[in-house]
């Protein structure tokens, strides 16, 4: 891959080649969404189960602490979109600045996240048999923070591979291997990183918001 | 390490070796075990009234595969002789044919249709047990059975049931899945911890039913069977009165695994009836102090005329009281309160044990 | 769909690339803003069963925001739209089925232990790892309920469920065998972790296991007593009343490490 | 990386395009990933064997005969393990399927040849995670791990479900690389109605394993993290519901059969035509078949439940619904037996293997309609019956499948042919030493015995007894077929680029093929089974 306008040997234009790689990630993107479906169903069946529990659950979340992080996936997602839509237009500069300042509120969202964890695990509020908070919530409590910290660890490990993948995206635009011709990488990184936003807006609502 | 493959199991191995080359000297031998493979076809017997018809079921699924099967195979053979490669010979091209199509497609789908039905009607029967079954809990532990009954008696690994009175068997677990089968009954069901499941059946045959576990749960799984007695009217009346019972000696063929049955549960044990039982539970775990069994209300519903009936939740949604709702509510009491009273119960989680629920049961039952 | 039919010249180098505008990007980015603050203001009301109805198609709107214009998906080719939409019907199939199990089983409610046994309440024995008739009285009733199918219970390792073992369950009465001793410090490791066919009895709170493990050494012709050493070596810090494991409020990973190596082990 | 230019004239092929060790575990080829994966897959199909024979021997009589009960388990539990996981899930689809698809859509290389590359690693690492428990502690579950047992069981169930965990990711990759392959990389003229059935089989197979896997990766992560911490999902102990786990098992699990049957049924849909020298009987109508098995599969897994304590309501649905698999199945098989119909049927050893799978999936796919029937399944589920069900299925369906198409494309990998009577020969080992196996486990099934027994009733030894000297059998056939195989390797009389005149596109190009497959791209004008022999 020496050449950057050069595409790899069985694809007969580098256009042939984009529209399989993108077609390749929303493939992927399939799959992550059956990967979360499991968790959407155990968290549907115990809250069916239990109309009371979320209600007495969810209060021990911070829906402030939640409220930002959904307002910090959004600004990233748009800081995403205009570095792609920059990258398309060949405008590398800005592109990687856009890439950056993504990278930075990705970094947000997991300190914040990591500050509501440190205070879960203080208290207690842990998943199933490590629950241990000094007093009964319900019953099921500890299944809620068993899907809390399943769902939330799991999306925050994809928020990770997120800022992996955008930080070598980042360098290589500052190395200036993407063109207004190529930029393959930098839209399948968008699309990618859009999905993350996607599952947290579920998310933020169904954990911090159930009434 | 896997096979664990130290000195004893080499030397094992080395003796099976020389056993297997006497067996295998006479290759008539194998051939005697191939004719009595053949002569063991079909299925177990028949020892319930549901067991026959079963059976037609069955034999209907096995007359038609088996004229799909010829289908099949006999189109496949004559045309590969017919059609064979030779001088000559030249493939017709056909591409296909709608008609034959559609119809191949739909015979199956009417048929499959009906086998559906006819399954679904069989099954219906087998979830539906008679309303004046007599009841006997089921706790399966790694690895034996144990029998409860309403007279507080427990038997390990044997249980007698009476020829012509339906029998219900509500079943759970106390540590992984068991799977309970008696194949002479063609009935199964998981027994599953945490859950109660039942099966019901009305024995026919006298005599000894093998019981199986099927699901797998460890080390001895295939070690946990036991018997099943159908008894006949003098011999269940005898048992009913504690009379040790005389049947054939337990079939115990099993090098392995073969448990001998528990002398010691044949006769009431000394805490009386399991409803009795219950009551001394009730007493000694403190549910008097709420639960009343004369109808007075107290800080709790009172027991009585309460079982089987419809309560009222304080979320207005109705439940029936019966062996769930009373687990769940001993081990998760504020879950399903009744409409009227405030939610204060205690948990008994770990103070009462799947055999104390039971008495339980009986008890709250026996109050009319 | 004839572009996809061969990928023979052509087709592809006229396909013209869609581009976001930047206009149209931060007017989506304030939509999304606005709902969110929607979402949030809107729970404050209770609105029963439609708290939860709006905040889902709220979620929804944003998603398919999300999906059609930063993504792009209103550009895409429908190969793609189609690709992505399938996920979802299937994540129906998966929930509409596992519902129809799961939330209508009359019999079959999810229960059982509320909460984890090591955590359930204030401990009932102080110093469990001192031998008293209390928790020896406590160690009968638990091994009555849970021990005596395999080892029997007089202790001699011939419960009904027994004969199916290889080796055969521990025999109490006697003192060959124990590789390791008959110390309760010991016993209380092997409940923990398990041995051959024995399952791991790591669920009971410590001083189950301490009780239980009271119990079985009178079974035997002596009593081993724990040293200091063996205590501590088994974890126990002598100069608190409880077993420091309790109450758990230390992060989990220390714990989960623990479990792991010794599933390799 | 930009592409050798010197090709050496005539001989110059993908297997003496690079020398050394690296040019194969470094390897962008489809081709030659395809290798690694055969070899892999048959190194654990060999161990999956010898467990599967340990098994067998251990049950030629009642009581102990070679190992302890909890050997016994681990025994099974690898052989299901090993089986399922590491054979027949990529067995076809990343081994055949890497080597052929690409070259029978006309295309250079798979979509996305490092992601190839990748998922063969994938399958390595976690492979290797999970049969290295063998050295620690081994494992006694069974291969479904239901739990709670799995979650209580002493041995080391951990590691070998992170193992499933990552293998599912290696599948995953393979499934993405085919769809956007077949979508995006076929060669001028080949359209969707041209393309060959066994591309339509796999590019159904890898919309299965794109949805369904990764729910497994979920569900064995949830089961690592129950036993690792106790997050009390399925654990009944901590509050959790153990059938709940079943659902989201079999949620993967069921449609897993079909993609482990589907690229089976893909192959004999190749080899029929190609040894009937006739186009295949209602092209359509087999392709769509497959469709509708594909997407049937995703919404009958409940009827593995019947008695696991499932509502009636589910019970029910799922017993109508599996009914319908048996619509689209028949058609197939039947679709078969027609294309034989007024051909010119060659006695070549994949169309024997071909007979072989028609004989046995025919038995397995029938007896599915007992287990599909909900009266009959409360009798006859968790008995040998469904072990022998699901044998007649997977083994003589994919099992076959797979031998036939090894036979049939062996001397395109290799450019090597065979001995064609020893073939024919062990082909008939195969087909008895199966069906005395597993035919005998029927009967057993429905007198009572139950699956995953250590030890039985005196009255089930004979039947068992026969049913270890098929594996026997078995055994030695498989033998025999690895022996002339490898032997033809490098020793088999030089075959030449299309032995059976077959119309689709990589009998179109040198055997071995060239490295880039095609020295110009195709061009393709006609179906794929318009033989037009003169």
């Amino acid at each position: 891959m020496g050449n950057k306008n050069h595409h790899a040997h069985h694809f007969e234009s580098a256009a042939a080649e984009f529209e399989a790689s993108k077609q390749g990630l929303w493939v992927f993107l399939v799959n992550e969404v059956l990967f979360f479906a499991g968790l959407f169903v155990a968290y549907a069946i115990y809250r069916i189960l239990n109309p009371d529990l979320m209600h007495e659950a969810h209060k021990y979340l911070n829906w402030k602490l939640g409220a930002t992080n959904t307002v910090v996936l959004i600004c990233s997602s748009l800081t995403m979109a205009l570095g792609v839509t920059a990258a398309q237009k060949g405008q590398q500069k800005k592109s990687a600045n856009l890439i950056l300042v993504t990278i930075l509120l990705a970094c947000v969202f997991l300190v914040i996240k990591y500050f509501e964890y440190m205070h879960k695990i203080h208290e207690g509020l842990l998943p199933g048999g490590l629950f241990s908070y000094h007093e009964p919530i319900h019953p099921k409590a500890p299944q809620f923070f068993s899907v809390y910290f399943v769902l939330t660890g799991l999306h925050g490990i994809h928020v990770i591979g997120g800022i992996v993948v955008l930080a070598w995206i980042y360098m290589r635009t500052l190395r200036g291997e993407f063109t207004d011709k190529y930029f393959t990488p930098v839209e399948c990184t968008g699309l990618y990183w859009h999905f993350v936003d996607l599952v947290w807006i579920y998310l933020f609502p169904l954990l911090y918001l159930a009434s | 390490m896997f096979f664990g493959a130290d000195n004893a199991g080499v030397m094992k191995l080395y003796c099976e070796y020389k056993q297997m080359k006497s067996l295998l000297k006479g290759a008539w031998t194998s051939m005697f075990f191939v004719t009595e493979a053949l002569a063991q076809t079909g299925l177990p017997p028949q020892g319930t009234e549901y067991a026959a018809r079963f059976d037609s079921l069955y034999n209907f699924l096995i007359g038609l595969s088996a004229f799909f099967f010829a289908i099949v195979i006999i189109g496949m053979v004559v045309f590969a002789i017919k059609y064979r490669d030779r001088a000559g010979w030249k493939a017709k091209y056909i591409h296909g044919n709608t008609a034959l199509e559609i119809f191949w497609t739909a015979i199956p789908t009417v048929l499959v249709l009906i086998v559906f039905a006819w399954g679904w009607i069989l099954y219906k029967d087998i979830r539906t047990p008679p309303s004046d079954a007599m009841e006997i809990k089921v706790i399966g532990k790694q690895w034996l059975w144990q029998f409860q009954y309403e007279d507080g008696r427990t038997l390990v690994n044997e249980v007698y049931v009476p020829v012509g009175k339906p029998v219900k068997l509500i079943m759970t677990s106390d540590d992984v899945l068991h799977g309970f089968f008696i194949p002479n009954f063609r009935i199964k069901r998981d027994v599953v911890p945490g859950m109660h499941g039942y099966i019901w059946f009305e024995a026919t045959k006298e005599g000894r039913h093998q019981v199986y576990c099927t699901a797998y749960c460890g080390t001895a799984h295939s070690g946990m069977l036991a018997s099943l007695y159908a008894l006949n009217e003098k011999d269940w009346s005898d048992f009913q009165r504690g009379k040790k019972i005389n049947v054939e000696p337990a079939h115990i063929p099993l090098a392995f695994g073969g448990v001998a049955p528990n002398d010691s549960g044949a006769a009431p044990s000394s805490g009386g009836s399991l409803a009795e039982q219950g009551k001394k539970l009730s007493q000694t775990k403190g549910c008097v102090a709420c639960h009343t069994e004369d109808g007075t209300t107290r800080i709790g519903p009172s027991y009585k005329g309460l079982w089987g009936s419809k309560v009222e939740l304080a979320d207005g949604s109705t439940v029936i009281f019966n062996e769930d709702y009373v687990t769940e509510s001993i081990y998760e009491p504020n879950k399903k309160v009744v409409k009227g009273f405030v939610p204060s119960m205690p948990t008994f989680k770990g103070q009462v044990s799947a055999e104390e629920i039971n008495a339980l049961i009986a008890y709250f039952k026996s109050i009319k | 769909m004839s572009h996809d039919n061969h990928h023979s010249g052509g087709s592809h180098e006229e396909h013209k690339h869609h581009i976001l505008p930047e206009s149209m990007g931060i007017k989506i980015w304030l939509i999304l803003l606005f709902f969110t603050f929607i979402t949030v203001w809107i729970a404050q009301f209770d609105f029963g069963a439609w708290n939860f109805i709006i905040a889902m198609a709220v979620a929804t709107f944003k998603a398919t925001l999300v999906c059609m214009f930063f993504m792009g998906l209103k550009y895409d080719s429908k190969e793609n739209v189609v690709i992505f939409c399938t996920s979802f019907l299937f994540v129906t199939f998966f929930m509409i089925l596992t519902f129809a199990d799961v939330l209508i089983r009359s019999d079959s409610i999810p229960k059982g232990e509320a909460f984890f046994k090591t955590a359930s309440g204030p401990a009932k024995f102080k110093k469990p790892w001192n031998s008293t008739p209390e928790i020896v009285a406590h160690g009968k009733a638990l091994f009555d309920a849970q021990c005596v199918t395999c080892h029997g219970s007089a202790g001699q390792g011939n419960g009904p469920a027994s004969a199916g073992l290889n080796p055969k369950p521990r025999n109490f009465t006697a003192t060959d065998g124990w590789k390791n001793g008959r110390k309760p410090s010991v016993i209380v490791g092997t409940l923990t972790k398990g041995l051959n066919s024995m399952p791991a009895f790591a669920t009971l709170p410590a001083e189950d296991r301490w009780a239980l493990a009271h119990y079985v050494t009178q079974f035997g012709p002596s009593i081993d007593k724990d040293s200091p050493a063996d205590l501590t070596k088994a974890g126990v810090d002598t100069s608190k009343d409880v077993i420091g494991e309790v109450v758990s409020k230390s992060v989990p990973v220390d714990f989960v490490i623990e479990r792991m190596s010794e599933d390799n082990r | 990386m930009s592409h050798d230019e010197h090709h050496a004239g005539e001989s110059s092929n993908y297997l003496n395009h690079g020398k050394g060790i690296m040019s194969w575990l470094a390897t962008l080829d489809h081709k030659r990933i395809g290798i690694m994966y055969l070899w892999t897959t048959l190194l654990f199909f060999f161990f999956g064997g010898i467990a599967a024979l340990l098994v067998r021997y251990e049950l030629i009589a009642p009581g102990q005969t070679i190992m302890t009960a909890d050997q016994y388990n681990k025994a099974f539990t690898y052989h299901g393990t090993i089986m399922v996981f590491m054979v027949i899930i990529p067995l076809i689809p990343a081994a055949l399927g890497n080597f052929f698809l690409p070259m029978q859509v006309g295309a250079k290389d798979v979509a996305f040849p490092r992601l190839n590359l990748a998922s063969y690693y994938v399958y390595l690492a976690g492979a290797a995670l999970a049969t290295s428990t063998l050295f620690l502690k081994g494992v006694d579950t069974g291969w479904t791990f239901y739990t709670p047992y799995s979650i209580r069981t002493g041995t080391n169930a951990s590691m070998v479900v992170m193992g499933a965990f990552i293998m599912g990711f290696s599948s995953i990759f393979t499934g993405l690389n085919f769809i956007v392959t077949i979508h995006k990389l076929r060669a001028p003229g080949l359209t969707w109605s041209r393309l060959p059935l066994f591309c339509w089989a796999l590019y159904a197979t890898s919309i299965i394993q794109v949805l369904a896997t990764p729910v497994i990766a979920l569900t064995t992560f949830l089961l690592f993290l129950e036993r690792a911490m106790g997050i009390g999902i399925f654990d009944p102990a901590l509050g959790g519901d153990p059938v709940l786990f079943q659902h989201f098992f079999w949620f993967y699990s069921h449609p897993a059969v079909y993609i482990m049957v589907l690229p089976g049924m893909g192959v004999i849909n190749e080899i029929i035509p190609v040894f009937s020298r006739k186009p295949m009987f209602g092209y359509t109508a087999m392709a769509l078949a497959i469709f509708g098995i594909a997407l049937v599969s995703f919404v009958v897994w409940g009827h593995h439940m019947f008695v696991s304590n499932q509502s009636d309501l589910a019970n029910f649905l799922f017993s109508l619904i599996t009914m319908f698999v048996a619509v689209p199945t028949g058609v197939k098989v039947f679709g078969w037996v027609a294309t034989m119909y007024k051909g010119r049927i060659i006695f070549k050893t994949p169309m024997l293997y071909a007979f072989a799978f028609l004989f046995v999936f025919t038995i397995g796919g029938l007896t599915g309609i007992f287990l599909a029937t909900l009266a009959s399944d409360v009798h006859l589920t968790h008995t040998y019956f469904v072990v022998a069900h699901f044998h007649y299925v997977m083994v003589g369906g994919t099992i076959m499948a797979f031998l036939g198409g090894m036979h049939y494309w062996w001397p395109k990998i290799w450019g090597r042919m065979y001995n064609e009577t020893q073939a024919k020969l062990a082909c008939l080992v195969i087909f008895l030493g199966f069906n005395v196996t597993f035919f005998p486990q029927f009967v057993l099934g429905s007198r009572g015995m139950p699956r995953r027994y250590y030890d039985y009733l005196p009255e089930f030894t004979a039947l068992n007894r026969m049913s270890t000297y098929g594996s026997w059998m078995i055994g030695a056939g498989l033998l025999w077929v690895a022996i002339y195989m490898i032997y033809a390797i490098y020793r088999g009389e030089k075959a030449s680029s299309n032995p059976w005149n077959a119309m689709t596109l990589e009998w179109q190009t040198t055997s071995p093929p060239h490295h880039e497959n095609f020295t110009t791209i195709p061009k393709v004008t006609d179906g794929p089974y318009e033989f037009k022999d003169a």
